[in-house]
């Protein structure tokens, strides 16, 4: 290191009287990547995040791979709000897709307005992020509870095969004996959602199909609807904390960055789920 | 009261052991550092006195218990692992020793003088290399010798096994041998009930002259092959005599096989105990009763199983004589006598 | 980006046009993404589908790249903190490897 | 000590520093409970980790008295531990219960959290000179996530039903049914959470160390100018980081699994005489998501025992560590290794065979780093001038341990002879010594070594010499017969093993063990006497002597008592590695950090360029 930089770190040690400490900065330049500590602490959050999410779809992927027969992400999620019962397979979670995209770049947007020191234009873009975020989180809910409608439970799974092994959503009812929800079915014979009859694929039982399918749906796309949320709160409180002029006070607006880094992580977690879940 | 005498000799043991470290701390004080070298020599010489007594008892123990070790493998699959164990054995043993000498030699050799000063020595690139190469060539040795066996032990089983079908539960087995077909009837898990608790299928016609067996009896010289799973929660499989091992887990099917080479009577004369028997123990924590989940195994002659296995299956076979009566009785009608031919069922399932 | 520097406008513009183009790649990969899922559903259902799942690995790691890269500014950040981000998910990779062989290994086991 | 530290390489970085002004407000809240000075919060985790070290052991005591006496019965324990003991005599639930919580208590709380999360805290910042954790109020986060985490876990110790018994594993299907083993009831559920708020405290301590050892290193301290205690925190700090989301995401599944009837890991089960209707769930997809913990965490036990080993080793024997980079790139290289031979502990679990090959390989390839650690230890004391004491003694003994129940590594690494190991005493001889009694010798020459710099003052020695040479001795006579039951077949977490002949045989040996184990406990205690009497009573460190090893790290460039901020002035400025001990011929012995290079020195240095 060069004298004079020696020197000028001296300087900066000069006023700890004041302080029992100095900020956690101090040697900002002796970071071997050149970030603050706290967009440091944030990528290797996210790093660790990124070791759950992806136990999560290894899991799935496991599971997936061994067992007998997997319903058809096409069959499934083949529905679209306000289109009644017309089948239009991957066009809702594509719609989803794009808003989280975007809402993805209104945060990258903001975090460059938020070099410039322009207080305006990182409210403009945070909110159309936060709107996105918002916007999302619905579709997802509305994705839910149509499934639930369609009898998708995290413990049962109404996606059954027929005997060519083709995907059919057949009608349950809950077992009045035991409480728990069992196909509607004669011998092996089903009925599926719209009064069709169909014989049941060898070796699946009233229990329905795949029971870990509904669990990974539920248990996955919740965990990412979860960070999703936490997400969107956290805008929130960036966007109020710019409009209170906070950012401006510190002399930059290095929290937007962390927040938008925390955002795009959580769009590509979904990149990777709608890859296994819709995609595969 | 006993209780509190317990805790209270046990506080007054460490505080006495307290105040005599006091006063001995008190005294080394008051010494300074006039004669630190020589207790500082004294320490030296009774830690490497521990260490090489350490060294010595724990290798002389190794000959003083090896008589009570696992006998000769009882199978084929044994013999190999042994092997392997006695090459590892000794190259560890040999690294073992070197390192604790080294080790406890040097701490004496080099206890703290005030004439000398340590010898400067940072760092030796060829010394480095070497220690990193040589064990690197060791384990290589060990890894090719070990995966080979691994393999032949995992190897395809041969076609002419004897099929066992081993089924775990809380605490207890149940054997089930495929009778005179040598094919196993299928399971189906969909049928458990507490009166079919394994779900066998009785439909298939295969399972007509399984039956079950309370001893695990096997053929020596043979294959035999067991077909291993849970009905609630991990087991293991565990025939140490065979070095054979293996978890039954639910929902997953797990199978190992193995070629016993000594009967027990032949173990009996190798052990000189005529009461000895090969066990089947659970080697897997599956709860309170995990202790206590044993089998005898018989090992025999192959003419001995293939009477054994056809008496069994003629006379002893689960569906013609549980099963059959009772659809003949529910088909008859004859609801009065379910109920005791459903406890007959139990038990023998049992 | 340290903390403090205030881009100039050039550098301001080409980091906005930057994200628009990230945005149109990526956009334009999902629709392919989804044009091809619906083509090869309606026609090519014959043909095995580890070609089709291959496509749609590489497109969505081509995505998860533009994202890290472009929107979470990697791609502008010093080279160890790329590698450190990068090392880890060897860890990742051996473990999806050896978790799907082991899925395989189970549906084996099971006799399907 | 023959050597008087040289005042003027402390005076040094000192002589300009105003006095320490506090304009906040002390409290005592704020200074001792709800601190953010890394310096109180490690001593928050080694107090907290104390605790559990002596209820670990305790219960570790109580299953070995059920193994060595199976027939007799004790009505004090009775009084004591009321129904665990039933008429005097250890309940099997009690005893699977006990097993878990030992297993569970030693190495989560104990082992990773007051040993990797003390020494992370104390060191980190005063060896590579910053005034605190990049964070100090995550980390304090992280002490309290821990303290509720421990809360929880001893909570479930007072449940009816008993606390978590299916192991400290806790494999399902066992840990997620009640009805197949009572402990799995609301125990389980109470372990889970516990389990996921410790892990919540492992990764805010993790982020922080990271990044503090990255950015916050003073002038001069070059990341190959950091001791090896810092490296090896490092590292554990990355290990834990990346393998703990794993155990949450598994026992999220497990949570799920319990609770709302989800088939992850289950599938067609039958219990209490009734079908379960799970399906397509794999019970080995958990031991998968557990190990890819499981493993690295052992090393987040050892590393840190490594880094704090090779630190005190250099100091007392006054040489400098022999190749010093040599012991980085192992302590890498384990790092790496630890991550890809998770299921070496399954391959009897029904793993695929092929797996297994591959597994093996990769797990005897971590024997290579660990030989080179241990060879570079011996070189470390040949020709050197070792000063014995407590903490080197210990720190000998770890050398001496980590080979025993090393070597072991290579036979049950290897799938073939694991057939007949695998889940026996042989294993649990194995890690027990190289992770169990390391471990803690470790910690202890840790303890031993940077007292002084904790309180101020010194253990006691005698009390120390007692200390170690009982439990050197006492570990080698508690865990090396156990090889012996293994090579028997005696399997482990057996309750009493009257039932099976082949078993039977080793009513001797488990006496002597259990013996011996009761003895090395009530030592432990001694410690902690010596522990609790030299806060209060210990020789005092003076002023005038504030670098009583002689050592060349920064930590002891402090006063006696650092405040918050650790310098009073200005940081130190760093020049050099650690480890120039006896590196001149005349004048004092070593040459810390904060003293500028030679000419001569320079010289050299430009040579090698």
């Amino acid at each position: 290191m060069a004298e004079e930089t020696l020197l000028k770190h001296a300087d900066t040690h000069e006023h700890e009287g004041h302080e029992p400490f100095m900020p956690a900065d101090e040697f900002e330049s002796n970071s071997p990547m050149k970030v603050s500590y706290g967009k440091m602490m944030m990528w290797y959050f996210l790093l660790s995040d990124a070791f759950t999410f992806s136990a999560f779809l290894i899991t799935y992927g496991a599971l997936r791979v061994s067992n007998k027969w997997w319903p058809d992400p096409n069959h499934v999620f083949n529905a679209m709000p306000f289109m009644g019962h017309k089948q239009i397979p991957l066009g809702f979670v594509s719609i989803m897709t794009f808003i989280l995209i975007l809402s993805s770049v209104f945060v990258v947007l903001a975090v460059i307005e938020g070099h410039r020191m322009n207080k305006k234009g990182v409210l403009l873009w945070m909110l159309g992020g936060i709107a996105g975020g918002a916007a999302f989180l619905g579709c997802q809910a509305w994705e839910w509870s149509h499934l639930i409608s369609e009898g998708l439970r995290p413990f049962f799974n109404p996606f059954v095969p027929d005997a060519q092994g083709m995907t059919h959503l057949a009608k349950s009812i809950v077992d009045p004996e035991t409480g728990r929800r069992v196909l509607e079915m004669t011998g092996n014979m089903v009925t599926d959602a719209h009064g069709h009859k169909f014989q049941l694929g060898e070796g699946f039982g009233k229990f329905g199909g795949v029971g870990a399918f509904g669990a990974l749906f539920f248990g996955i796309t919740g965990f990412h609807g979860f960070h999703v949320f936490t997400g969107v709160l956290l805008n929130v409180w960036g966007f109020f904390a710019t409009l209170s002029g906070k950012f401006e006070k510190v002399g930059h607006y290095e929290m937007i960055e962390k927040l938008g880094l925390y955002w795009h992580f959580v769009d590509l977690v979904w990149v990777f789920v709608f890859l296994a879940f819709y995609l595969l | 009261m006993s209780a509190f005498l317990l805790i209270l000799t046990i506080v007054l043991l460490v505080i006495v052991v307290l105040q005599i470290s006091k006063a001995a701390e008190l005294a080394r004080v008051l010494k300074g550092d006039s004669d630190y070298e020589e207790s500082n020599g004294n320490l030296a010489l009774i830690t490497t006195v521990v260490g090489f007594v350490i060294l010595v008892a724990s290798l002389w123990s190794i000959f003083t218990y090896k008589d009570r070790f696992l006998p000769v493998p009882a199978s084929e699959q044994g013999v190999w692992i042994q092997s392997m164990i006695n090459w590892t054995m000794f190259f560890t043993c040999a690294v073992y020793i070197i390192t604790q000498i080294l080790l406890f030699w040097f701490v004496y050799k080099y206890k703290f003088s005030s004439k000398r000063r340590a010898f400067w020595y940072p760092d030796n690139g060829a010394l480095e290399l070497a220690w990193t190469v040589v064990p690197a060539i060791v384990l290589t040795v060990l890894v090719i010798l070990g995966i080979q066996k691994w393999f032949k032990v995992f190897s395809e089983t041969p076609t002419d096994a004897i099929v066992v079908d081993v089924t775990a539960q809380q605490f207890k087995w149940t054997l089930r041998y495929p009778g005179n077909d040598n094919v196993l009837g299928a399971r189906d898990f969909s049928l458990t009930n507490s009166n079919n608790e394994l779900g066998v299928n009785w439909n298939d016609k295969n399972s007509h002259d399984d039956f079950f067996a309370d001893d695990m009896v096997i053929p020596v010289n043979t294959p035999v092959l067991v077909k291993i799973s849970a009905l609630d929660v991990l087991h293991n499989v565990n025939l140490v005599h065979f070095r054979v091992k293996m978890d039954a887990v639910p929902g997953i099917p797990t199978k190992m096989w193995f070629r016993p080479t000594i009967t027990t009577d032949s173990m009996r004369l190798i052990l000189n105990n005529p009461e000895f028997e090969y066990e089947l123990n659970c080697s897997e924590l599956c709860g309170s009763g995990h202790y206590n989940m044993r089998k005898v195994i018989k090992v025999v002659s192959l003419d001995e199983y293939k009477k054994w296995a056809r008496t069994q299956s003629l006379e002893n076979a689960f569906y013609t004589k549980n099963v059959q009566p009772e659809l003949a009785a529910s088909t008859a009608q004859t609801d009065t006598t379910s109920s005791s031919k459903e406890a007959a069922i139990t038990t023998a399932t049992n | 980006m340290s903390r403090g520097h205030v881009p100039s406008d050039a550098e301001y513009k080409s980091q906005v046009s930057a994200v628009w183009k990230a945005t149109f790649w990526m956009g334009l990969i999902t629709i392919v993404e989804v044009v091809i899922a619906l083509i090869w559903m309606k026609y090519l259902t014959d043909y095995p589908r580890i070609i089709l799942n291959s496509f749609f690995i590489v497109a969505s790691a081509t995505k998860a790249f533009f994202i890290i890269g472009e929107f979470m500014h990697l791609k502008y950040e010093k080279r160890a903190l790329m590698i450190s981000m990068a090392v880890p998910l060897i860890f990742l990779v051996w473990a999806i490897i050896a978790f799907s062989w082991e899925g395989g290994a189970w549906h084996h086991m099971r006799g399907y | 000590m023959a050597e008087v530290i040289s005042k003027e390489h402390l005076a040094h970085d000192v002589h300009h520093a105003p006095h320490e002004e506090h304009h906040h407000v002390e409290t005592f809240i704020n200074k001792y409970i709800f601190t953010t000075d890394h310096k109180m919060i490690a001593r928050q985790f080694l107090f907290t980790g104390i605790f559990w070290a002596i209820i670990g052991g305790l219960f570790s005591v109580l299953f070995r008295v059920q193994l060595g006496w199976p027939d007799a019965t004790f009505p004090v324990l009775e009084k004591l531990f009321g129904n665990w003991f039933n008429d005097g005599k250890l309940d099997p639930n009690a005893y699977y219960m006990l097993v878990t919580m030992h297993g569970t208590i030693m190495v989560f709380f104990v082992l990773t959290a007051g040993l990797s999360g003390t020494f992370a805290n104390f060191l980190i910042p005063l060896q590579i000179g910053a005034r605190d954790m990049a964070s100090g109020f995550i980390n304090m986060l992280s002490y309290w996530f821990f303290f509720l985490s421990s809360l929880v876990m001893f909570a479930s110790l007072f449940v009816p039903t008993g606390a978590a018994s299916g192991g400290w594993t806790i494999y399902p299907p066992l840990s997620a049914l009640p009805q197949a083993t009572p402990g799995s009831g609301t125990g389980m559920t109470l372990w889970l959470i516990s389990m996921a708020l410790f892990i919540g405290s492992t990764l805010m301590g993790g982020l922080n160390y990271i990044t503090t050892v990255l950015n916050l290193r003073t002038r001069g301290m070059d990341l190959f100018k950091m001791p090896l205690t810092v490296w090896a925190l490092f590292f554990t700090a990355i290990i834990g980081l990346l393998s703990f989301p794993v155990l949450l995401s598994g026992a999220v599944l497990l949570i799920f699994d319990r609770s709302l009837g989800t088939s992850f890991f289950l599938s067609d089960i039958y219990i209490g005489g009734k079908a379960l209707g799970y399906s397509g769930g794999s019970p080995i997809l958990f031991q998968h998501l557990f190990w890819f913990l499981g493993h690295p965490e052992v090393y987040i036990v050892i590393l840190p025992a490594m880094g704090m080993v090779s630190e005190i080793l250099a100091t007392h024997s006054r040489k400098p560590i022999f190749g010093y980079k040599a012991m980085i790139f192992s302590i890498l290289g384990i790092t790496i290794l630890g991550f890809i031979v998770w299921a070496h502990h399954m391959f009897m679990s029904g793993l695929n065979p092929f797996a297994g090959s591959v597994f093996t390989l990769f797990t005897l390839l971590i024997a290579v780093p660990s030989a080179v650690k241990v060879f570079n230890w011996l070189t470390t004391l040949w020709r050197g001038n070792i000063h014995l004491n407590s903490a080197s003694l210990f720190a000998i003994g770890f050398v001496s341990v980590f080979i025993s129940g090393g070597v072991t590594g290579i036979w049950l690494g290897n799938a073939t002879i694991d057939i007949q190991l695998h889940d026996t005493y042989f294993v649990v001889a194995h890690f027990h010594i190289v992770m169990g009694i390391a471990a803690f010798f470790g910690m202890f020459a840790g303890v031993y070594h940077w007292f002084p710099k904790m309180f101020g003052r010194f253990m006691n020695e005698t009390m120390g010499y007692i200390h170690f040479f009982v439990t050197f001795l006492g570990s080698y006579v508690i865990f090396w017969p156990m090889h012996y039951l293994g090579m028997s077949g005696v399997p482990r977490r057996y309750y009493s093993f009257k039932e099976f002949a082949a078993f039977s045989q080793y009513d001797d040996l488990n006496k002597v063990i259990s013996a011996a184990a009761i003895v090395v406990f009530i030592t432990q205690l001694v410690f902690v006497a010596n522990f609790i009497y030299s806060i209060y009573k210990g020789r005092k460190m003076t002023s005038d002597n504030l670098n009583p090893w002689n050592s060349n790290t920064l930590e002891w460039t402090t006063p006696v008592e650092p405040g918050h901020g650790n310098w009073p002035g200005a940081l130190p400025t760093v020049y050099r590695w650690p480890y120039d001990y006896s590196k001149n011929t005349t004048g004092p012995d070593f040459t810390p950090q904060t003293v500028p290079l030679t000419e001569q020195e320079i010289k050299e240095l430009e040579s090698h360029a």
